[in-house]
């Protein structure tokens, strides 16, 4: 169609999409699909790091920002775990492979993978579609298992219907060394034989040390017990981080609508140590 | 200095027009803002403010950032062309020039916002110093010299002339150009005399304006919570109708939103001015952060005046242009949110 | 004024209202803001003068969801809009006592300043209930005096009357201040050509900025959300694209008000751009009189509206084009 | 896009009929072979009222250059009372849209029953006529819709 290179003389802006291709698509919940995501020539869209978002946008439509799911390690591509809730993610759930989106990003900050976390045992604490964010941190730990301690991850859900990833867990993190897989489910259900009960009680079952790091993501309800529970349990706030999510437009601390205090959860975040969210003021 | 005799003015405006786009204040139906120069445009230079401030040349109210166009499953992205011509904002008054430099802040911060950059390259500030203030105004809280605008170009309207002082290298230039085309001369002893008058005149009466001495004492990064926590917000938003109109004619807001239109041919994504003051800024699917009008209302203020200076090595994001105070419906303003919490202040050092 | 708040010291001391809905002094002597008072003390700040010309009505939808019963001022014109919010069930009657106050007329900010009056430091002659003839104004240019007259709001020279369609009881004075017919100013435009009808109201409507204070402060605009916050119609949005706001936005908002608008005015008061909104409302008015008979929004509180009734006779659609 | 040919003006008519008269009047006139211009794209809606004066200046805004209200005559609503109030609403909408300066004729309502086959296509031969004589619409036309 266009075939003029009008807009190839400078660099483009920050606010400019690239077209991305759903190249395949995986139902993991009955209200949760991932998507995974190329550039249309192949390859992947861009490079980032785990627990930054891109905006996906079905134009015409609307334009949202997800989690990353996949790990920067994984070269050949994104993935996107979207659960339906919306009229953006309802038009995205009923795409097909060969289907084209746009996407721009990555953007906010992302989880310390290089820095704090680096040596540290790690614990993850997930929450139904929480899991998202927090797989693209796992997969990268484990592809990089000699720069980290113990891992633990709790994951939780409505049922066990409603675990994400459910294939991999299993047969990859399960099966990891060093690594352990605590799932649990709101309430029992015929073929469960796994834990029953919300997460942040099980969190205070398993009876964690307080050598670790947690990385919390889930329901505000879920996220607000689990650190009652952690500083119970003698965690203190710099040890646990967390990813926001609010409303986002531009991705890049410029559009307003993501500004709590003196942060831009879009720029600033999505990621935050607990004691930096105890500075915001509590509107999130 | 340089001047134009008053009656030469059209002139002047034909000429900067021949070579590059001229926005000035324009009257239509009753009421001044920036517009495009053309012969038939009623140019009003004797209005202090425009009803919007400048920001729009720069940061256009709505603006299309690209074009998606569909070919069964493919898509194509046509991106907007960026300003590539040179403009004039001639006009512009000291509080509106500063308001740039607080969008500056935001949109030329990394990332930079190429649409924004490109317009900031390619626009010629002509600012106009201004005379006889009104009582809204307080832009010498914010540093802002009224009777002496800082700009590429500053002029000074007097009785007789238009006097026109380059400041910068984009000035100086389009003051040579001018000057080569017989509509500058040289200022003479009296024009320059007139000119100084002018401005310690104005400047006289800034000292006498009401808002003149407001404190900002206590508005920083520190105090935040306490600010965001005061019970005071409850009081002072209740008028509030969560209209945009202060938003709006703010010349440092840049809140904007970014929407989509079908044009039956492709799908234009274009951004707009957004309002804090909206119901449905915050709104997402999983729900509203701010869902009381109470919440956006502090928001409005927290941000002018603690969050951003908190971000910006101390710069308010408010220049004192006093348009909100003028234009609010409900008569709320920055200024009455400021003495609220210094009268707050004084009544708890009585009590003590 | 000391009237109104020595009354509403009593009906708070005796229990009647929990709160007071007024206006409360600005820092300027013409800038007093809608306000809600909790205690006698906090009335000592309260005002009303010929600057208060915010209609409270609106404010009692609200109020109406909280506890105990509000006390409201509200003038003979606000009193329309008061009654339509309890026909359309936007009010709650038994939450409201209402003080019907006198009015002699409110004034404009704008008007003033486009008759050269600027940087105003006080201002006398607003009296509420002993409006002078003319207003004397301080400003830092020396001294402005003003009739007063010519400083009203546009509604007040279209009065309704000095009646107050529903009260509890009355306060105050008013003053005839009706010297135009209300629809001079449709027909003036009627007789123009279309395209000069076009015209004008391009250039009128070209500056709207989309603040929606117009909406926002419209006591007929009380939907919970409005249609132009919806996400789904693309057209729906808060773009100043011009074209938008002039072949949409503003039509169908009156449109919308057709038949339950009062004429209160707020809308061209509140516009920051002037524009003169009340001439769309006016249209509708004077077509539903011309066609279905008479009828005042706001007059009473259970007659049907002309939008939601009808005849067997009506005249067709077609009428507007064999009219010409 | 494209280089323009003088081609001859088309008028693109958006005609909102109801389904249980004029829908079934407009079926009737193709049924019986009688012809009305292919410009014309009917919209069905459930009844006449059923259109909201917003789906009339957004069909001007997409680019529509007339648009046809088409209902059960007065009195035999499938609802009973539908049009009547349809009735009073355009004929306020046309009122303010020729008080706007909008040409005069550009909008139009017709009641049109199942058995109205030939009034169907002569309405809408009639209709195209005049928005051919009126020419584009260019005044309730969104800018930005304009290839």
């Amino acid at each position: 169609m266009c075939e003029c290179n009008c807009h190839t003389n400078y660099t483009l802006d920050t606010l400019i999409p690239q077209v991305g291709i759903i190249t395949d698509i995986r139902q993991e919940t009955p209200d949760v699909k991932t998507f995974r995501v190329n550039a249309p020539e192949g390859g992947k869209l861009f490079e980032h790091m785990p627990g930054q978002c891109a905006m996906v946008c079905v134009p015409g439509v609307s334009e949202a920002m997800f989690s990353i799911t996949s790990s920067p390690t994984n070269k050949e591509y994104q993935e996107f775990s979207i659960k339906r809730c919306g009229e953006l993610t309802d038009v995205l759930h009923s795409m097909q492979v060969g289907d084209e989106i746009t996407v721009r990003g990555p953007y906010g900050n992302n989880f310390p993978v290089e820095t704090e976390l680096k040596g540290k045992n790690l614990l993850f604490i997930a929450g139904g579609i929480g899991l998202a964010p927090l797989r693209s941190v796992i997969n990268y730990v484990l592809d990089n298992r000699e720069n980290y301690g113990t891992v633990d991850i709790v994951y939780g859900s409505r049922s066990a219907d409603d675990l994400v990833q459910l294939k991999e867990i299993q047969e990859v993190w399960m099966k990891a060394e060093g690594v352990n897989v605590h799932l649990t489910i709101d309430r029992p259900q015929d073929g469960w034989d796994g834990h029953v009960g919300f997460v942040p009680a099980y969190v205070k079952e398993l009876n964690m040390t307080t050598d670790k790091t947690v990385l919390i993501c889930g329901p505000p309800i879920m996220i607000k017990f689990v650190l009652a529970g952690l500083l119970e349990m003698g965690f203190s706030k710099e040890q646990v981080y967390t990813t926001l999510e609010l409303r986002m437009k531009c991705g890049i601390g410029k559009c307003g609508r993501c500004n709590i205090g003196s942060k831009y959860v879009c720029k600033d975040g999505p990621v935050f140590r607990f004691d930096e969210i105890d500075e915001l003021p509590n509107e999130y | 200095m340089k001047k134009i005799v008053k009656e030469n003015l059209p002139a002047l405006f034909r000429a900067i027009a021949a070579q590059q786009d001229l926005f000035l204040p324009i009257k239509t139906a009753g009421q001044t803002n920036f517009g495009l120069w053309t012969e038939e445009a009623e140019v009003d230079l004797e209005t202090l403010k425009t009803v919007k401030s400048g920001k729009d040349m720069f940061f256009p109210q709505s603006e299309t950032l690209y074009t998606c166009l569909k070919d069964d499953k493919k898509i194509y992205i046509k991106p907007e062309a960026l300003q590539d011509r040179n403009f004039v904002a001639f006009g512009m008054k000291g509080c509106d020039v500063k308001g740039l430099e607080v969008l500056d802040r935001v949109f030329l911060a990394d990332p930079v916002d190429t649409f924004y950059a490109a317009r900031r390259k390619h626009g010629i500030i002509v600012a106009m110093a201004c005379n006889e203030p009104e009582t809204s105004c307080f832009c010498k809280v914010f540093g802002v010299d009224c009777a002496e605008p800082s700009a590429d170009v500053a002029v000074w309207l007097t009785s007789t002339a238009l006097c026109w002082k380059a400041q910068t290298e984009k000035g100086e230039a389009l003051t040579a150009t001018l000057t080569a085309a017989g509509l500058l001369e040289e200022a003479t002893e009296a024009d320059l005399h007139h000119v100084e008058g002018e401005k310690a005149v104005t400047r006289a009466i800034v000292e006498k304006l009401p808002y003149m001495n407001l404190s900002l004492e206590g508005w920083n990064g520190e105090a935040l919570n306490e600010k965001f926590n005061s019970p005071l917000w409850e009081k002072l938003y209740k008028g509030c109708l969560a209209c945009g109109t202060c938003t709006f004619v703010c010349p440092t807001c840049q809140c904007y939103d970014i929407k989509d239109y079908k044009t039956g041919t492709g799908v234009q994504r274009y951004r707009c001015w957004d309002s804090c003051m909206y119901s449905d800024f915050t709104m997402m699917a999983h729900g509203n952060n701010r869902t009381s009008q109470m919440q956006r209302y502090r928001q409005r203020f927290m941000h002018k005046l603690i969050y951003f200076p908190a971000n910006n090595d101390g710069m308010y994001s408010c220049v004192g242009c006093g348009r909100c105070v003028e234009k609010c419906p409900s008569s709320l303003n920055i200024v009455k949110v400021i003495k609220a919490f210094a009268a707050e202040k004084t009544n708890e050092g009585g009590a003590r | 004024m000391q009237r109104l708040i020595d009354r509403a010291k009593e009906l708070l001391a005796d229990g009647t209202v929990v709160r007071v809905l007024g206006w409360k002094a600005g820092d300027m002597g013409y800038n007093p803001e809608p306000a809600m008072f909790d205690n006698a003390a906090e009335l000592r700040n309260f005002v009303y003068d010929g600057f208060c010309g915010a209609n409270l009505s609106k404010f009692m939808i609200e109020a109406s969801k909280l506890e105990g019963k509000t006390l409201v001022f509200l003038k003979p014109c606000d009193t329309y809009s008061f009654n339509q919010l309890i026909k359309e069930h936007r009010v709650d009657r038994d939450k409201a006592y209402i003080i019907g106050v006198g009015c002699q007329g409110k004034l404009s900010m704008e008007k003033i300043k486009s008759m050269g009056v600027k940087a105003i430091e006080s201002v006398s002659g607003a009296d509420a209930f002993d409006a002078a003839e003319e207003l004397t104004f301080e400003t830092l240019y020396g001294e402005k005096t003003v009739a007063y007259k010519d400083a009203m709001l546009q509604r007040c020279h279209v009065c309704k009357g000095k009646e107050h369609m529903i009260y509890d009881e009355l306060l105050g004075e008013s003053k005839d201040t009706k010297d135009a017919d209300r629809f001079a100013e449709v027909e003036r435009i009627e007789a123009m050509s279309p395209e000069e009808r076009f015209a004008f109201f391009q250039a009128e409507l070209s500056k709207c900025i989309r603040c929606n204070a117009c909406r926002n402060v419209c006591p007929a605009c009380s939907c919970r959300k409005c249609i132009f916050d919806g996400t789904k119609y693309d057209s729906a949005q808060k773009a100043n694209t011009t074209s938008f706001e002039e072949k949409m936005f503003h039509i169908i908002r009156a449109f919308h008000v057709a038949g339950r608008c009062t004429d209160c005015g707020e809308c061209s008061r509140v516009c920051p751009q002037g524009i003169p909104l009340h001439l769309f409302n006016r249209k509708f008015i004077k077509d539903i009189e011309t066609f279905y008979g008479e009828y005042q929004a706001g007059a009473d509180t259970d007659s049907k509206g002309p939008l939601t009734s009808y005849t067997f006779d009506d005249v067709e659609p077609s009428i507007v084009a064999e009219r010409g | 896009m494209s280089i323009e040919a003088k081609e001859e003006f088309r008028p693109k008519i958006v005609a909102f009929c109801c389904n249980w008269c004029s829908y079934a009047g407009a079926d009737l006139a193709g049924s019986s072979r009688l012809s009305y211009p292919a410009d014309v794209k009917i919209i069905r809606v459930p009844c006449s009222c059923r259109v909201n004066p917003m789906f009339i200046l957004r069909a001007f805004e997409k680019g529509a250059d007339g648009v046809i209200l088409c209902g059960c005559h007065p009195g035999d609503c499938h609802y009973s009372t539908g049009n009547f109030y349809a009735r009073r609403r355009m004929t306020l909408l046309f009122s303010m849209l020729d008080y706007l300066g909008v040409e005069n004729g550009r909008t139009r309502v017709e009641w049109v029953s199942a058995a109205e086959g030939v009034k169907f296509s002569t309405t809408m031969n009639e209709f195209v006529a005049k928005i051919h004589s009126l020419g584009k619409n260019v005044r309730l036309g969104d800018i930005r819709c304009k290839d």
